[in-house]
């Protein structure tokens, strides 16, 4: 394990670091005064006595340390462990009253959205449960303001305010690909519908533009299990359908709320009981978590279930059923927005063992889970990232081989797209699927009668 | 001598416990002021049950998983903060000042358990001061003022064992020991050892965040 | 390393603080009350020239072996012939709200207080055997 | 609604069996009625890629690939989007509009009826059409389409090319607001929520002029004012433009650029102006996570924990209705008095001219009910649209499916 050609042994100085346009470009508009103006302005007045309390009580012991992904892959280089983070960020900003220089905010701008995927595992190894993740986003807040964001998430953040979609999908490429997902569908279920804007409806069903943009596939196996369960539902052909939020994760909150608000208007809208969303994490703390307080709303207004809590119901009230279980030896991996994020960890579990014969647990696990490298907005900052994105997340590798599983369950989109960049990278011989992929190809596909 | 020996163990005390009670007592009323002004949300996701719940867990010896993953730092610093206050409450010496100025008193320690239990703070200090240097990650963290805080706390346990065994000139350190002492609480409130207060809060918004929110555990 | 200096310093002042301890320390026989009337002395007795003190109260007894009755001090009385103990139980009791200890520590300290000179800190009297 | 006085309120039940069209077709979509509620119509498939639309049993002469967004128009007609070939257009009651596009979303109708218009894109370039007259412009980039009651359209189009992920074009503001086609000069970040003054003269919206600065746009003159966002604004009259605005935090009604409610709320949206111009309400929370009604700066003294989803006026602005969750559960206050349903689900009610009566659908354990003035009118209903109240509000028109049959009620208050 120690040559060249194994990629185990990278480490961040064998790694080219990109330079991004956007971050150069901004920073050469900025000046030292705009720099502390903004700085101190957000410090001020957007932070209170929360932060106050977590700068004040972190005593440096470093238990933070053992919690990142980051720090263990980077064969525990102090500069990657979560307080160190802080340290070189946030700290600083607030120890020289927002004086910083640009390389400084360089280096800010890479720690806070390239080396945190403000997945809050360190707040469960602090004792003090400091919330590093939430200065890393106040740091990913300063650099919004100050227009440094990396490029890619910064144009994600920018479709988003334009079609409320993080991929720039036009309102009618995605009402066509609903409608072709409908067509093809009926191919199984002669009278299968995806329907419309159907007022009263019991769920309506949300999903990622990266669904009708490069997965439509995945919308095909929800409307099929949605048919076949017999669920009264609907999708949205009106923006808001979409549950992204890459806003959130680069600190613009204006559009984040602007986001959430056009999600649970449109669940308002359609008059639905409640929402279900597909397999995606980030989606999940933007509707649960963020884009909902940013609006007063102290909690999500609409029931907001997870795929993996959907699933779990259909299979449990036997509305589907599993024709015969799936036998290749599979893992799961638990997503930090719906595990740490919403408990779904056991439910998750529970829907495996009742899909597949054969499963093994990763250690860690549950909560403790370490990071899949690629939430929290870190994926999005684009490919010129990927390398680094490798190296960062050896110690995910070394998980998932130990589990010798042949397949890999990632059920949230940007675990789904990092893991995949995992398994390729160290060569793992994984298979990665969705949950969702196994219960399609399981289930038996006959509809849902009550009562029988 | 004598007026000012008078001086740090009379009007002095009662200046630096004032300091620190009433300091900690500012301090938590402007934090919660300054939330409900500031960021009135945060009591939206604070329950009892999980803040409780949370704290509890915390308190348990080697629950958390962080706890087990840092099995000798953790027990040390479990103990060391346990000793913290147990030694200084129930040692004889203190209990008999107490006894005559309040007329109330309560078991005190065995003096030589007391000594012993001293030179565990002591060593628990030590350990800490070692561990800032010997650790990577930690040393990458450390200022200087993790080193002043250290030697705040040692100073009062370390004069407090001379002064018991009388080995140096003790009426210098006995003073140094009453002053360092009342020196401590003093800063409690205006330093990072206001964790003492801080640290149930911020443990217990993020237990509930966890607890009520999320649905998940926090340890 | 950033940090070994401070390192060095502190230990340096940890060294010279003990030793110095060691070094100023020295054995003497000295005259001291003698704690009978304790069950269990935590301390050894108390550093006590009877004499030097009958000097400075001018031969006036009752300045120590003062007389109480209804908890008000009786003047020019003294009680010269009793123990300590005879009066001051070692708990408080209702015919004695001070007890014995705090007997000895208050008479002594707080006159050495009032006076400005003589011993006041624990170890001071309880010096070490 | 003048039309309102046409209608046939004396027939007091008129039935159309609507399960038995599933014998009749491979199978039926959901139903819509008309406002009149005499007709009730569904897309219907009659084989495979062969769709029509089934109005009271009667199947559109016309077969189609696709349709969608069946919609009622008028009294008693039916709208929807169809395709054939690949190519779709806007029928209204089973003609075709003499225009085809590649495709066709967004439907929009004037209250009167007089006009329909939706969004269309044709060879990826995009464009509104209104009455079968598209824009004569086309953009290769399209939002949120607007129509005025006379027709007017407008949207946010995109009027500079953008290369993929370029943010530093994106920085100087690609997107105008096109009126009938045609663009204005001025460029934004994002522009959003067009709203027309009543006459459809006026336009007013929400714009972003950098990152992190806000404003409004008062017919071509953006204000001089930045916010840290804002919401969508309405007219009050055609010189007065109010919006919701953004400022550390909290949100406050301005006017005209400047500060016409005092007080700050922690969110505050969806304006809502009483008909005659006299009052005008939104939805706020006072104090965060508190969902309450303001109407003219004045709070209703109850506040609700969950959301409060709209809110609307009776014509003579004396009434004030709000649909509301609190505690996981639906309802419908008026004035001030909430009914206290426990629905499920509460639709979008209907309030008389002088706001005397109230009427509303609501759903409960999956059934739909009828309440009006707080009294239960009827349920056991499987659907029902939304009612209507007769112009002198004495009666309450009910629209519904009961055992599969469409009944057409009129109920006396």
């Amino acid at each position: 394990m120690k040559t060249k050609e194994n990629p185990m042994t990278d480490t961040p100085s064998s790694v080219e670091k990109p330079t991004d346009p956007a971050i150069e470009s901004g920073l050469e508009r900025l000046t030292p005064d705009r720099i502390q103006q903004v700085i101190q302005d957000v410090l001020k007045k957007e932070t209170g006595p929360r932060f106050k309390a977590y700068v004040e009580t972190c005593m440096h012991c470093g238990l933070c340390a053992e919690a990142c992904p980051y720090f263990l892959s980077n064969d525990r280089d102090p500069q990657f462990m979560p307080a160190a983070k802080v340290k070189n960020t946030i700290w600083e900003m607030l120890k020289k009253n927002g004086n910083v220089s640009k390389d400084f905010l360089r280096r800010a701008v890479r720690i806070s959205h390239l080396e945190c995927n403000v997945c809050k595992r360190c707040s469960m190894y602090c004792p003090f449960g400091i919330d590093i993740a939430y200065m890393m986003l106040l740091v990913r807040r300063i650099c919004h303001k100050l227009e440094i964001t990396p490029q890619y998430i910064q144009d994600t953040v920018n479709s988003h305010s334009v079609t409320l979609n993080q991929m720039w999908v036009k309102d009618d490429e995605w009402i066509d690909t609903l409608q072709w997902q409908e067509e093809d569908a009926r191919d199984e279920f002669e009278d299968l519908e995806i329907p419309l804007d159907k007022m009263g409806a019991d769920i309506m069903y949300s999903v990622i533009a990266p669904e009708p943009k490069f997965q439509a596939g995945l919308i095909y196996q929800a409307a099929t299990m949605m048919h076949a369960a017999g669920i009264n539902w609907t999708m949205p052909s009106t923006p808001g359908w979409d549950n992204s939020n890459m806003a959130m994760y680069t600190g613009d909150n204006e559009i984040s709320g602007r986001i959430a608000r056009a999600f649970f208007e449109t669940a308002a809208k359609l008059r639905v009981k409640r929402i279900v969303m597909g397999e995606c994490g980030h989606a999940f703390r933007s509707v649960y978590d963020m884009g909902n307080r940013w609006n007063s709303w102290v909690m999500p207004p609409f029931e907001v279930v997870h795929a993996l809590a959907f699933y779990h119901e259909l299979l449990t009230e036997g509305r589907i059923t599993i024709k015969e279980k799936y036998k290749k030896k599979v893992t799961l991996h638990d997503p930090c927005n719906v595990s740490r994020g919403r408990g779904l960890h056991d439910k998750a579990r529970e829907v495996v063992n009742m899909v597949c014969e054969d499963f093994v647990d990763m250690v860690p696990n549950r909560e403790h889970n370490y990071c899949c490298g690629a939430g929290g907005g870190v994926i999005n900052c684009g490919p010129p990232y990927k390398g680094e994105r490798m190296v960062n997340n050896r110690v995910k590798a070394e998980q998932l081989a130990a589990t010798g599983a042949e397949v890999l369950i990632a059920p949230c989109h940007n675990c789904h797209s990092g893991l995949e960049d995992i398994v390729h990278h160290y060569d793992l011989k994984m298979e990665i699927k969705f949950l969702g992929d196994l219960i399609y190809e399981t289930m038996d596909k006959k509809i849902y009668t009550p009562g029988a | 001598m004598n007026s000012f020996i008078a001086f740090i163990m009379g009007p002095m005390v009662w200046i630096s416990v004032i300091i620190f009670l009433g300091g900690l007592t500012f301090k938590l009323v402007g934090i919660l002021g300054a939330v409900r002004q500031k960021e009135p949300y945060i009591y939206s996701y604070m329950t009892l049950k999980h803040s409780l719940r949370s704290i509890g867990a915390w308190m348990i010896p080697f629950f958390p998983r962080s706890a087990r993953m840092s099995p000798i730092y953790y027990g040390i610093s479990y103990l060391f903060h346990i000793l913290l206050f147990l030694v200084p409450l129930f040692l004889a010496s203190h209990i008999v000042l107490i006894n005559e100025a309040f007329q109330i008193s309560w078991p005190a320690l065995n003096d030589s358990v007391a000594d012993g239990l001293t030179a565990g703070v002591i060593a628990a200090l030590i350990f800490f001061v070692v561990r800032r240097f010997r650790v990577p990650e930690v040393n990458y963290l450390t200022s200087a003022m993790d080193y002043i805080l250290i030697l705040v706390v040692l100073l009062p346990f370390l004069t407090g064992f001379l002064a018991y065994h009388q080995w140096v000139a003790y009426q210098w350190i006995t003073v140094i020991h009453i002053l360092s002492g009342e020196l401590m609480l003093i800063i409690i409130p205006f330093s990072r050892f206001s964790h003492m207060l801080n640290a149930p809060l911020t443990r217990a918004y993020m237990g509930s965040e966890f607890g009520q929110v999320r649905q998940a555990k926090d340890w | 390393m950033k940090y070994s200096n401070r390192f060095i310093l502190f230990l340096a002042v940890l060294f010279v603080a003990v030793m110095t301890g060691f070094y100023c320390y020295a054995g003497q026989d000295l005259e001291r009350l003698d704690p009978w009337a304790f069950e269990s002395p935590r301390r050894p007795g108390a550093v006590f020239s009877h004499d030097d003190h009958i000097f400075l109260a001018d031969d006036d007894c009752s300045v120590c072996h003062h007389v109480y009755e209804d908890g008000e001090l009786v003047s020019d009385e003294s009680s010269d012939d009793l123990y300590c103990s005879d009066c001051h139980s070692l708990k408080p009791a209702p015919d004695n709200p001070m007890p014995l200890e705090a007997a000895y520590h208050n008479l002594c300290r707080d006159c050495h207080f009032d006076r400005g000179e003589g011993p006041v800190l624990c170890g001071e009297c309880h010096v070490k055997e | 609604m003048s039309e309102k006085t046409s209608w046939d309120w004396e027939t007091e039940l008129k039935e159309i069996p609507f399960n038995e069209w599933k014998t009749h077709f491979n199978w039926v979509q959901a139903p819509q009625v008309s406002q009149n509620g005499e007709s009730i119509a569904a897309v219907v498939n009659l084989d495979e890629m062969v769709f029509s639309v089934c109005v009271n049993g009667q199947v559109w002469e016309e077969e189609y690939e696709k349709i969608w967004s069946l919609t009622s128009v008028s009294d008693s007609g039916f709208a929807a989007f169809v395709a054939r070939d690949e190519e779709w257009t806007l029928s209204v009651n089973g003609q075709e509009w003499t225009h085809w596009c590649d495709f066709i979303w967004q439907m929009m109708k004037s209250l009167d009826g007089q006009f329909l218009g939706a969004a269309f894109q044709t060879d990826s370039e995009y464009g509104v059409i209104v009455n079968d007259t598209p824009w004569e412009d086309r953009y290769e980039n399209l939002t949120g389409a607007v129509m005025a009651a006379d027709g007017t359209s407008a949207a946010v189009v995109q009027v500079v090319p953008m290369p993929g992920a370029d943010v530093e074009a994106f920085k100087k503001g690609v997107f105008s607001v096109a009126c009938n086609g045609v663009p204005e000069d001025r460029r934004f970040l994002n522009i959003w929520d067009i709203s027309f003054d009543t006459a459809g003269r006026q336009m007013g919206y929400g714009v972003r002029t950098d990152r992190e600065s806000y404003g409004i746009v008062q017919n071509d003159t953006l204000w001089k004012n930045r916010f840290e966002s804002v919401w969508k604004p309405e007219f009050l009259d055609e010189n007065s433009l109010l919006a919701p605005v953004r400022i550390n935090g909290k949100w406050q009604l301005y006017k005209n650029d400047a500060p016409f409610w005092q007080n700050k709320y922690d969110q505050l949206w969806h304006l809502t102006l009483s008909p005659d111009g006299k009052d005008v309400a939104a939805i706020v929370s006072a104090p965060y996570g508190r969902w309450r009604v303001a109407v003219n700066d004045t709070v209703w003294h109850v506040a609700w924990d969950t959301m409060i989803s709209d809110i609307y006026f009776s014509q003579d602005g004396s009434s004030l209705a709000a649909v509301y969750k609190h505690k996981d559960v639906w309802d419908l206050a008026v004035n001030q008095t909430p009914w206290q349903m426990a629905a499920d689900m509460v639709f979008v009610p209907c309030l008389s001219q002088d706001g005397s009566v109230v009427a509303v659908v609501i759903q409960k354990k999956g059934q739909y009910q009828l309440v009006v003035n707080k009294k239960t009118m009827a349920s056991g209903f499987s659907f029902m649209a939304d009612p209507v109240i007769s112009a002198d509000g004495s009666k309450v028109l009910l629209k519904g499916i009961e055992n599969g049959i469409y009944k057409r009620r009129i109920i006396r208050v």
